[in-house]
């Protein structure tokens, strides 16, 4: 048991020693090494995405009684390698007057928050790229980062949707921003410690989503948001902006942006199952396998609500986040200090 | 190995650069952001300072911290000065600010 | 110590304006009577303290005494003595009739005598502070009621006249405020009471160096050539009231200043100038009466002639014995009546012909006897004729002088004789020769306008006969000092 | 402590290249037949009439003014989150006190009508 | 932890969230009672700092200073507070509609910068504070929707203050480097015991000066001075006129007096700026038309005037500085009542518009006069006797020339404050109907008015406070 527990960390160790035995200096190997655990993520994240865009198709057909993609491949299940060689061979349109390196930038910069955001997620025992000491604020900190390719997609398409969608995207994102940040803030408090594996071995005994339901509920919320996705995906709400920011976008651009919406979705899904449903614990089965159905589960919910809710209004979005979510969470930080303040000093 | 002195030098090197643009820039937006590189300038040498001189006090970071913070403040009253100008005659260079004497 | 008399003298004006300040705009008439009243209330009080000082006594009477700004050991302490004593009376004197003077006034009457009463407590508390401090602080309090007085009520170029006026007193009181503290801080003595500070002993440099910011510092005041051109601007554009004022009283502040801060503190000092003073004083002297001879305008004459007057006081000053510094007071006191009589009596004239050009008029004695009168008395004290009270003084000063510069005190006499050559023709001009028609219908000096001829003619006449009234007083106080501090130092030679 | 952090700016190279990589690839396989329809901006198949780059609402701007409030905040919060059971009573009030004043802050933006989308 | 030392500033705090939040609950038409809140709470913060009068302590390990010295300086601010509370009543109601609780608690707000940063007992809290104090001041300069010269003196103040905060957070940092410790009794001790002046000690200190500069508006920081005081609405000007002045020399003095004793190193600096300030204030102001403007370069050679204060770098000169702010306060603020008005009844800060003033406002011709002759120096108000106190402080060191020069400026400085006067007294005026006075105008008016006339004639009271606070501070 403990060795398939371990299976991943064994890897990596018995690649440490190789290269060490090769006579490689220490630098050497530690380069090599987070060349490997990248590999490894990226992996990971483009497999997921890949078999993402076939799940959530399948699970929207189920959802609303169809069946799906069912043509190419035994149910539909070749459906994605057939769309990504589409997309790579499709010709790249740079409209004329839009800012040139701008535009080109933009889908190159959308991945780098993600990939830079998975560095510290621990996927089981062990198996962390970098357990930075900091690891939630830098979780925040690269999260916000997401913005910026949008808002430079918007921008230098100098198409009127785009833009629009750019303006919404960046003013949706930097809204619920402020709610999830304070949602994680409560856990923080009951741990102690920013560090990631800190959190997760804090919840051997009893997860955070039980200490800190609310806080749940509000970070499920804004994680949606943050990854524009329904039913919170006005940036790019086909039926009033086309298709927002990537409006102008063709080809392999395009296709990076949808790739880092899933791996966005990954790594929100990821999140939660780190932060409030005990990260890689659980009985019986090796750690990084709960977490994978953890993050499973995670993300089959956040489909199942896109494919239920209606979209949100614009306005009504602002008002949900600035005038319902953020108080709350406020509250919540308040109700939270408390709580633990009497905890210790009381004993309950 | 990094000493004290190459952190202050790039320090030095980030606050003339700042200061040159503050200087040279005519449109207030960029003049904003040099003095934000010139808070920077300042940051680093905080922290570098705290980190060789005093190790295991925060001083200079929480010093930091606040400069941040109030860089912030500083650059979000700006921009809104600056939306109020560009509504009034669509410009933001500072040359075209020619109301009053200067 | 009985009444505070000192305080009284300089702060009935002081009251008299605070009432007018609550007198509504248009009670013009209860006004001037407050304004006489207060001014009044002066007058006596500082009568009643020329007769009661006690001259056996001497030095420094009616003392009062109140601590005011410990950190500097400034003292709101008041005293006469023989030197302040007849300026203090020529000052209640001038303005008492100064306030008649202008009762025919009816322009912005209420800030008027506000102003003019503010002016005057200032110029008495010059007089009267024994306290260096409180003396410069006095001395500019009459500064700035000077600038609005000639801006609003006066005539010809108004406005440059009282700039250039206001600035020159204040230029000349930067100098005398360092002097001032320079003096404060090289005695570290904490103090700023004269009597304290005469008895110090300074060293030679130091005397030389503040007695030469003392010496510009008033002699913007005096006015001492070539710092005078503020003053006939000044006394032409100023109103009746105070054109006496300023001329009777306030360039006395210079030759009081100069004598008090100057030659009381620094003896050597003012002996190291003495002939700096000396030469600049001849010009006064005869530049005054030579340009006086040219001008058109009556009261640039008088301007003019004050210039030259005063340069005797400074003669007087420069030769630094008991009799030329007698003679100095004595010719301070003297001019300020006389002058003031002499503004007084042209404003009346303008009051009536609205000119002051001398060609313009002819005459006029037939049409108004009274003035012509007071002109000629006042013509003649001008040029020095014995009986009235300038004799005396210029006397006093032309034998002092003699005894230490020679050669300026004859140059000195000269500027008699030009004086009587203007003032001969002026009279001449103006009140004798043909009638010019056009003043036809002028009538003469009455009621309000009769008290200043009246009052100053007769001080003139008075202290001319009795000229002992005056001159004991300042010798009084005077001669202790020349004897202490004078005695063994020689002055002079060359000239 | 430095490798770590030496870790995240690989990942960051990494990051970059990856991206620029899809692009190469595609740019291999892709046709290129440029055509001047082709390049015009999208708008329905209508033509773009004005400016792109114009002003917009200055809403977007409050909320990112209030955004950036809060965003500050965060850097004295979590210190605070990660510290202050062991920090006793005074920490625990003064950052209520902190936190009260933000909310006032943001009481008055609500009321001011920041959070209105007009 | 002694609460009640920092007590003030717990009650500006909270003062300032009371106005902003009962303007929360209030209707906006409702909101004018909240100048008289300020003003009353103001007040009672001024008792408070009255009865702290004589306290020295220090809160937090030194981080924070409670001496004589910051309560004087804190009195100083709120005095000033309390008459702009009182100024700016009718006008941000006519001018600046619908602002009025931002404006009385952003104007709040810059007391309690200005609280904190005379108190400041190390460089993070000085810092700290002096941007509360400029933030505010920004927005109070910015407020002005319908004044169209408002956004533009705020765009400039907000650039300048930026870079000059950059510059002394710069020097304050070098500083910290060398003294490893931001306390001020730190660094105190450190240049106390440096053997040599190092350059980068020197290089600090220049930083520092040049950023407090900027705050006291010398020269050559002083170029935003005139335009944002010509474009902020007019209380604002005269807050900015006295307070922040009064606030940024106190930190000066503090720091200059007490932290950098290595006088010897910064004196040249400083008396250079001192006389270029003096010099170019006095003269700039001649050929002014906008009296606002006229303000500005007389408020630029008044620093220059208060600087002399540290050239002295003695007790006197450290009392004359403080006395010389106080007054300061009253004359400047006197003369800014008088601007308020007119600029809110005949929409001029023309100085020709000002003709013939004494007819349709005698008060405020008045008021306007003693004054600007108290700025100038006239005896027997309150500025001659400041003007006096500083020059003998700085003629005990020796600075013969220095007084010469400064005696000679404030000659000039009579010429233009007289020419404001001959308009008012000497000219008649353009239309004749009189200018109404608010009765709360009219009382902060008559107290200026008053109270320049006293410190003139009797100045012992707050020269004898001077003295004690002085006593301690610099023992």
């Amino acid at each position: 048991m403990s060795v398939l527990d371990n299976l991943f960390v064994k890897i990596a160790a018995l690649v440490r020693t190789t290269l060490t035995g090769l006579g490689l200096g220490d630098i050497w190997v530690n380069l090599a090494m987070v060349i490997l655990y990248l590999a490894g993520i990226l992996g990971v994240m483009m497999t997921a995405a890949l078999v993402l865009v076939l799940v959530e198709r399948k699970i929207a057909g189920f959802i609303q009684l169809r069946p799906g993609p069912n043509r190419v491949g035994p149910w539909g299940s070749l459906q994605t390698v057939a769309d990504t060689i589409k997309l790579l061979t499709k010709e790249d349109i740079i409209p004329a007057c839009a800012d040139r390196k701008v535009f080109m930038l933009a889908p190159v910069l959308v991945l780098v928050p993600t990939i830079l955001a998975f560095a510290v997620i621990p996927f089981g025992k062990g198996m962390i790229a970098t357990d930075v000491n900091i690891g939630i604020f830098y979780l925040i900190a690269v999260s916000s980062l997401a913005t910026i390719p949008f808002l430079m997609a918007g921008w230098s398409s100098n198409n009127k949707y785009s833009l629009l969608g750019g303006m919404r995207a960046v003013a949706q994102m930097v809204s619920y921003e402020v709610p999830m940040v304070f949602s994680l803030l409560g856990v923080v408090m009951i741990v102690g410690s920013l560090q990631m594996s800190a959190i997760v071995e804090a919840q051997s005994k009893v997860w955070f989503v039980l200490l800190q339901p609310v806080a749940f509920l509000i970070y499920v919320i804004a994680a949606t948001a943050e990854c524009n996705r329904a039913p919170f995906d006005i940036p790019e709400g086909e039926s009033e902006l086309v298709a927002g920011v990537f409006t102008e976008y063709t080809g392999m651009k395009w296709a990076l942006f949808f790739l880092a919406e899933y791996a966005n979705l990954v790594l929100v899904s990821a999140i939660a199952t780190t932060m409030f449903l005990g990260g890689w614990h659980g009985p019986v089965l090796p750690g990084w396998f709960w977490f994978f159905i953890k993050t499973s589960i995670m993300i089959f919910f956040f489909m199942w609500m896109r494919w239920t809710f209606p979209r949100v209004r614009v306005d009504h979005l602002m008002h949900f986040g600035w005038k319902f979510l953020v108080p709350l969470s406020l509250a919540n930080i308040f109700i939270t200090g408390i709580g633990v303040y009497l905890y210790k000093t009381i004993g309950w | 190995m990094i000493t004290l002195q190459h952190y202050l030098i790039l320090s030095a090197i980030l606050f003339c650069i700042g200061l040159f643009g503050a200087l040279s820039k005519k449109n207030a937006v960029a003049i904003l952001l040099s003095i934000e590189l010139m808070l920077n300038a300042v940051n680093i040498n905080l922290v570098a300072f705290t980190k060789f001189l005093t190790p295991g006090e925060l001083v200079g970071q929480v010093f930091a911290i606040f400069v941040i913070v109030v860089a912030a403040a500083e650059v979000a009253l700006a921009l809104a000065i600056v939306i109020a100008i560009y509504r009034q005659r669509n410009s933001v260079a500072v040359e075209d600010l020619d109301w009053m004497k200067w | 110590m009985g009444m505070p008399l000192l305080s009284i003298i300089v702060l009935a004006p002081i009251l008299g304006a605070l009432i007018i300040l609550f007198i509504p705009e248009n009670e013009d008439r209860i006004i001037k009577w407050v304004a006489a009243l207060f001014t009044g209330v002066s007058l006596i009080a500082s009568i009643y303290v020329y007769v009661s000082y006690d001259q056996a006594k001497g030095g420094l009477q009616f003392l009062e005494d109140i601590p005011w700004i410990e950190k500097f050991g400034i003292n709101y302490s008041l005293g006469v003595d023989g030197i302040s004593l007849p300026l203090v009376l020529l000052t209640a004197i001038v303005i008492f009739t100064g306030v008649f003077a202008s009762w025919g006034m009816t322009k912005r009457v209420k800030e008027f005598f506000i102003f003019l009463l503010t002016l005057v407590a200032g110029v008495f508390g010059v007089f009267v502070s024994r306290d260096l401090f409180f003396f410069y602080l006095f001395f500019e309090v009459a500064v700035i009621p000077m600038y609005i007085l000639i801006g609003v009520w006066g005539s010809t170029r108004k406005e440059y006249a009282a700039m250039k006026l206001t600035l020159y007193l204040l230029v000349g009181s930067a100098f005398a405020l360092i002097g001032v503290i320079a003096v404060y801080l090289y005695t570290g003595l904490g103090t700023f009471d004269i009597q304290a500070l005469t008895a110090f002993k300074y060293d030679p440099f130091f005397q030389k160096f503040a007695f030469f910011l003392m010496m510009v510092g008033f002699g913007f005041l005096v006015p001492m050539w070539p710092l005078h051109t503020w003053s006939p601007d000044g006394h032409v554009a100023a109103p009746t009231a105070v054109s006496m004022l300023h001329a009777g009283v306030l360039m006395k502040l210079g030759g009081y200043g100069l004598v008090r801060a100057g030659i009381f503190l620094f003896p050597e000092g003012a002996v190291f100038w003495s002939p700096v003073i000396g030469l600049l004083c001849i010009v006064n002297v005869v530049y005054g009466a030579m340009v006086a001879m040219a001008q058109k305008d009556l009261k640039f004459v008088i301007g003019y002639s004050s210039v030259s007057h005063m340069g005797y006081v400074l003669l007087g000053i420069a030769a630094l014995n008991t009799i030329s510094i007698n003679g100095a007071v004595a010719q301070m006191f003297a001019h300020g009546i006389m002058t003031a009589l002499f503004f007084a009596l042209v404003g009346v004239i303008y009051d009536k012909a609205h000119t002051r050009v001398i060609a313009d008029f002819g005459g006029l004695a037939y049409q108004m006897p009274r003035v012509a009168t007071g002109f000629v008395i006042a013509g003649l004290a001008s040029l020095g004729l014995p009986g009235l009270n300038n004799f005396v003084a210029e006397f006093l000063i032309f034998v002092g002088a003699y005894k230490t510069y020679p050669i300026l005190a004859i140059l000195a006499v000269s500027g008699v004789v030009i004086t009587a050559v203007y003032v001969l023709r002026v009279v001449q001009k103006v009140f004798f020769g043909p009638v010019n028609p056009k003043w036809a219908d002028l009538t003469d000096a009455k009621g309000a306008q009769m008290v200043p001829i009246v009052v100053l003619c007769g001080v003139l006449i008075l202290f001319g006969f009795f000229p002992s009234l005056l001159i004991d007083v300042i010798n009084n106080g005077v001669d202790p000092f020349v004897n202490t501090y004078l005695k063994h130092i020689t002055v002079g030679g060359g000239f | 402590m430095l490798q770590q952090y030496g870790a995240i700016g690989l990942f960051f190279i990494f990051g970059i290249i990856f991206g620029f990589a899809a692009l190469a690839t595609n740019w291999l396989l892709r046709p290129k037949k440029p055509h001047q329809v082709k390049l015009e901006t999208y708008e329905c198949g209508m033509e773009t009439i004005g400016e792109t780059w114009v002003q917009f609402k200055i809403n977007y701007f409050l909320y990112a003014l209030v955004f950036l409030v809060f965003d500050v905040e965060t850097i004295f919060l979590y210190p605070w989150a990660v510290t202050f059971q062991k920090l006793g009573f005074f920490a625990f009030v003064e950052m209520f006190i902190f936190l009260a004043i933000l909310v006032v802050g943001f009481w008055y933006a609500w009321k001011e009508g920041a959070f209105e989308w007009q | 932890m002694n609460f009640t030392l920092i007590s003030p500033e717990i009650l500006t705090t909270a003062l300032a969230f009371f106005v902003l939040m009962v303007s929360l609950m209030i209707p906006k038409e409702q909101r004018r009672g909240l100048s008289y809140v300020t003003t009353l709470g103001l007040l009672g913060i001024l008792g408070n700092l009255i009865y702290l009068l004589g306290v020295n302590d220090t809160f937090l390990d030194g981080m924070y200073i409670v001496d004589s010295f910051s309560t004087y300086f804190k009195i100083l601010i709120v005095i000033s507070a309390i008459f702009v509370s009182m100024i700016s009543t009718e006008y941000v109601d006519k001018e600046l509609p619908g602002i009025m609780s931002e404006y009385y608690s952003l104007l709040i707000f810059a007391v309690l910068g200005m609280m904190i940063l005379v108190s400041a007992g190390d460089v993070i809290t000085l810092y700290m504070a002096l941007e509360l104090m400029t933030l505010s001041f920004i927005a109070l300069v910015g407020f002005g929707k319908g004044l169209k010269k408002s956004s533009e003196a705020a765009i400039k103040y907000i650039l300048l203050s930026a870079l000059s905060s950059a510059l002394l957070l710069y020097g304050l940092t070098l500083v910290y480097g060398l003294s490893k410790s931001p306390l001020l009794v730190k660094i105190a001790k450190y240049v106390a015991n440096a053997p040599t002046l190092e350059p980068v000690m020197i290089l600090g200190l220049v930083f520092v000066l040049a950023g407090f500069s900027f705050k006291i508006s010398a020269v050559p920081f002083h170029m935003w001075a005139p335009d944002v005081y010509e474009g902020a609405p007019t209380p604002v000007t005269a807050f900015l006129s006295v307070a922040s002045k009064g606030a940024g020399f106190a930190v000066l003095l503090r720091l200059f007096m007490q932290a950098f004793t290595n006088a010897e190193a910064w004196m040249p600096i400083v008396v250079t700026i001192a006389t270029l300030t003096i010099l170019l204030g006095n003269y700039v102001a001649i050929p002014q038309t906008n009296i606002k403007r006229l303000m500005a370069y007389s408020g630029i050679a008044q620093a220059g005037y208060i600087l002399l204060g540290l050239i002295a770098y003695s007790n006197s000169g450290l009392e004359a500085a403080m006395f010389y702010a106080m007054l300061y306060v009253f004359s400047n603020l006197g003369a800014f009542a008088v601007i308020t008005v007119m600029g809110k009844e005949i929409q001029s800060d023309e100085i020709e518009d000002y003709s013939g003033l004494w007819k349709r406002s005698p008060l405020m011709a008045a008021t306007m006069l003693v004054c600007l002759l108290s700025l100038a120096g006239i005896p027997p108000l309150a500025g001659f006797y400041g003007k006096f106190y500083l020059f003998t402080a700085v003629m005990e060191q020796g600075y013969l020339w220095l007084v010469f020069v400064a005696l000679a400026m404030s000659l000039v400085s009579v010429y233009y404050y007289l020419m404001v006067a001959k308009v008012m007294y000497l000219h008649d005026p353009k239309e004749p109907s009189t200018i109404p006075v608010s009765l709360s105008m009219k009382v902060t008016m008559i107290v200026t008015l008053v109270i320049t006339v006293f410190l003139g004639v009797y100045p012992d009271p707050l020269t004898n406070v001077a003295v004690s606070v002085v006593r301690v501070f610099l023992p």
